[in-house]
This record gives C-alpha cells, structure tokens and sequence, in this order.
C-alpha cells in the first residue's frame, strides 16, 4: 500500500510518500493506525495524536476506525486542512 | 434546468476573477447574480514574508469537486468555479476563489459562502508560514471557527 | 483600524469587476477576502428584451451612502463599493455591483448580503419591462421576499 | 416645495416635476398626503394608494404621517423601489 504524509507528519516522519507492505493482520483503519503506531519513536510519537490525525483512503476522508482497508491502495496521513 | 459542472482548477498560477465571472455568464441570460470570493494572503502586520500552500494533488481536486457537487445539488445555480491556488504566495496575492452564479441572489450568496466553509475544513491544504524576521515558520493551526461554520449547513 | 469610507457610484456605464476589486487591495496587505455581488439583467425566458431603470439621481446616492456607513459601521471592513447603473440595460448585463472587503471571510460576505438586501428596498430605482414582443411593458413589482431578506437584519 | 414623482406614479399623473405652493395649513406629511388626494381624480385614484405609495422628504425616507414639513423643500412620492 501507498502511504503518504504532509504538512507537519510528513516534516516529523521525514517520508513524503512509501511503498509499505502491511501485515495480513491489518484490515481495517483502526488496525492500520495501531500498526503505524508500532513502527518506532517518532510514529509513536505522530500517532498518538489521534484526534489531530486525518486519514484518506484512496483519496476520500475516512474517520471511522472500522472502516476496511480491503481495495485501499493508498492512504494518506495529515493534520487538520487549512486551506480557502 | 440541467444540472450544470462545477469548474475546479488546482493551479500554482494566478486567476483572473473577470475572466471567470465571463465564462459562467457570457452568452446566457438566464443569470441574474454572481457571487465572488477571493482568499487573499495577509502579512499579519508584517510579521508574514510568505505562505507555502501544501497539498495533496490527486485528492484536492476530487474532494473540491465533491463539495462543488453537493452545492450544484443544493443550490439552483447557474454556474460554479473553484481555483485553488498552491506553492509560494506572498500576502496581497490571491490563494483562492469561488464563483456562483444562479437566477437569484440568495442562491449565489448561499453556494459561495457553503463552498467556502467546507474548503476551510475538507480540501486537503496545509498553509506554513515564512516569516519577515527569516526565522523558521510554523504551520498553520486549523480554527474551530472554520469548523463551526462548516457545522452549520448541517443544521439546514 | 481606522473607518473606510464606501465608494459609492450611480452611473448609466457598465462597470468593471476586477477594477473594482483591485482599488479596494492593491498595495494592501491586511485583506484576507474579498467578496463580489454581481447583478445582472435576465431575459425571463426570452420575453424580456431590456429593461429601463429610473432613479432619483439625488437621493440615489444618498441612500446608498447611507446603507454603505451602515454595513461598515457593523463590520470590521477594509474596502466597500457599491455601483449601480441606471437607463436602458439588455439581458445579460450588469446592473449593479457591489465589493466588500476584510481580514475575514464572513464579515466580507455578510456586509455584500447585507448592502443588496438593503439596495434592494432602499435605493430610490424603479425597473420597468421592455418586452420582446414589442407590446407595452410593465413596471416590475417589488417583492415580499425582498422586505423579509432585508428584515432579517434586524433580529440579530 | 418641489414635489417629484417616480415610475407609474409619473406616468399616471403625468408630472416628473413641479413647484408647488402649498396651503398654510399643510404641515405635516400626512397634511401633504390629504391635500395631494384633493388636487383632482387621477391624484385622488394614486393618493388613494396610501401602503404603496412612499414618500421622500428632502431625500430621506419618511413613513411618519406626523413628520413636520419644516425646513422641507423637496418632496418625493414613488411606489416600493425595484433596484438591485
């Protein structure tokens, strides 16, 4: 799976994009956010702020943890938008 | 009246409000108002030398064409555009800007000032500051305004 | 910060949004928004072919001033402008204009909702129906929805 | 006092302008009002109109019938405006 970072997740983590294989364990958002989590220091670090991190799953927001990642090829990590 | 396609540009160039308040009005009578935002960059009492508008290519323009559409649904428009400018923008430049245009006033005014709200708070854009004194800028922080005021279409 | 003082015109000329929209910021940079309210002459399905405005030239602008000092008085502005056109106007184009600027975004869209909804009842202009059949038009009737849209400024 | 008419009320009396010399008795708006609705049939048949027809006195809008005439030397009378 894709993953991409920006703004300030992206400056902390130091990887604009990756190509990351994910164990079969992970299925879903939540999963996907624990995983994360585990992957040392500074994603700890990142991913503890979990009403600040936004993810989209192929593009489109997704806030519902249980959400499936099945068909998901990309995933993105950010902060709240300040664009307009 | 057929539903009409929402206009998005993703863009680093500058935007010309004339010319795009042209091409949803020109050779149609049927318009009776036109709404314009334009987001500009402030220098925050000089403090700003510039924004760096971070964003995210593929999803931008989806996610403003799925806000754009939900008004399109809403609204009985006439015409809608949205450009949103990224990169570097020096403050008295333009960022962004929303055109509406419908057979009535409130209809303009409501689309534009809907689409706005939601841009704030869905479209995927990071603004860091570059700061007049040359040290290291910060990110901007999202406002709980922005989302109050996107909250409130909810409550239509 | 100190009172802008609103540009109000009353002219028979067309009007030219992006001059307008540049004499409010240019060589400034504590405007974050800038929005515009176009108003434009429809055809009615094609039975209109033009349509006359009266004015009272005196007071015309008098009591567009006075709405004017009215919305800067309530919002934190950095530039109003008002035009409105006067004499024979055919479908398609502009009749009134109206640009507000601030820091904010919704003091700029509520102050331009706000200078429409009051040019709409307030401002001494009567419209009167060319009609493309050639036969005698009439004079356009004001509208309830107009008194109620300006009235709603009143309850907040 | 200069007395001006707008839009049909124009048409229908056919007068943009006239300088009138009012009775000493008419000082107040609804004094002129009275007295306009006594100046003939078709001014009768407009004057009759009294929610539609407005009034202006020195180019301000007035809706109070008790307002003095004093100091006022133009007096405008139009249905509600059309503009914007």
């Amino acid at each position: 799976m894709k993953l991409i970072y920006f703004s300030w997740i992206r400056e902390r983590l130091d990887i604009a994009e990756e190509e990351a294989e994910l164990p079969e364990t992970v299925k879903t958002l939540g999963d996907l956010l624990a995983w994360q989590k585990s992957r040392g220091e500074e994603f700890e670090a990142v991913f503890a702020h979990e009403k600040v991190v936004r993810v989209a799953l192929n593009q489109e927001h997704v806030d519902d943890l249980a959400a499936s990642l099945e068909g998901v090829t990309e995933a993105a990590f950010f902060p709240p938008m300040t664009g307009g | 009246m057929s539903r009409i396609t929402p206009d998005i540009r993703i863009q680093s160039a500058d935007f010309d409000v004339a010319a795009e308040i042209a091409k949803l009005t020109d050779g149609r009578s049927d318009t009776g108002a036109v709404v314009t935002f334009t987001g500009l960059c402030r220098d925050e009492g000089g403090t700003l030398s510039a924004l760096e508008l971070e964003h995210y290519p593929g999803m931008a323009e989806a996610e403003i064409r799925r806000i754009a559409e939900e008004a399109v649904q809403r609204w009985p428009l006439t015409g809608l555009a949205a450009i949103h400018r990224h990169g570097r923008i020096a403050p008295g430049e333009n960022i962004v800007l929303v055109v509406a245009s419908s057979a009535h006033r409130q209809a303009a005014f409501e689309a534009a000032n809907f689409l706005m709200d939601f841009l704030k708070t869905r479209a995927p854009f990071w603004k860091k500051e570059h700061l007049a004194s040359g040290e290291e800028g910060q990110w901007v922080d999202a406002k709980e305004a922005d989302d109050d005021a996107a909250e409130r279409w909810k409550q239509r």
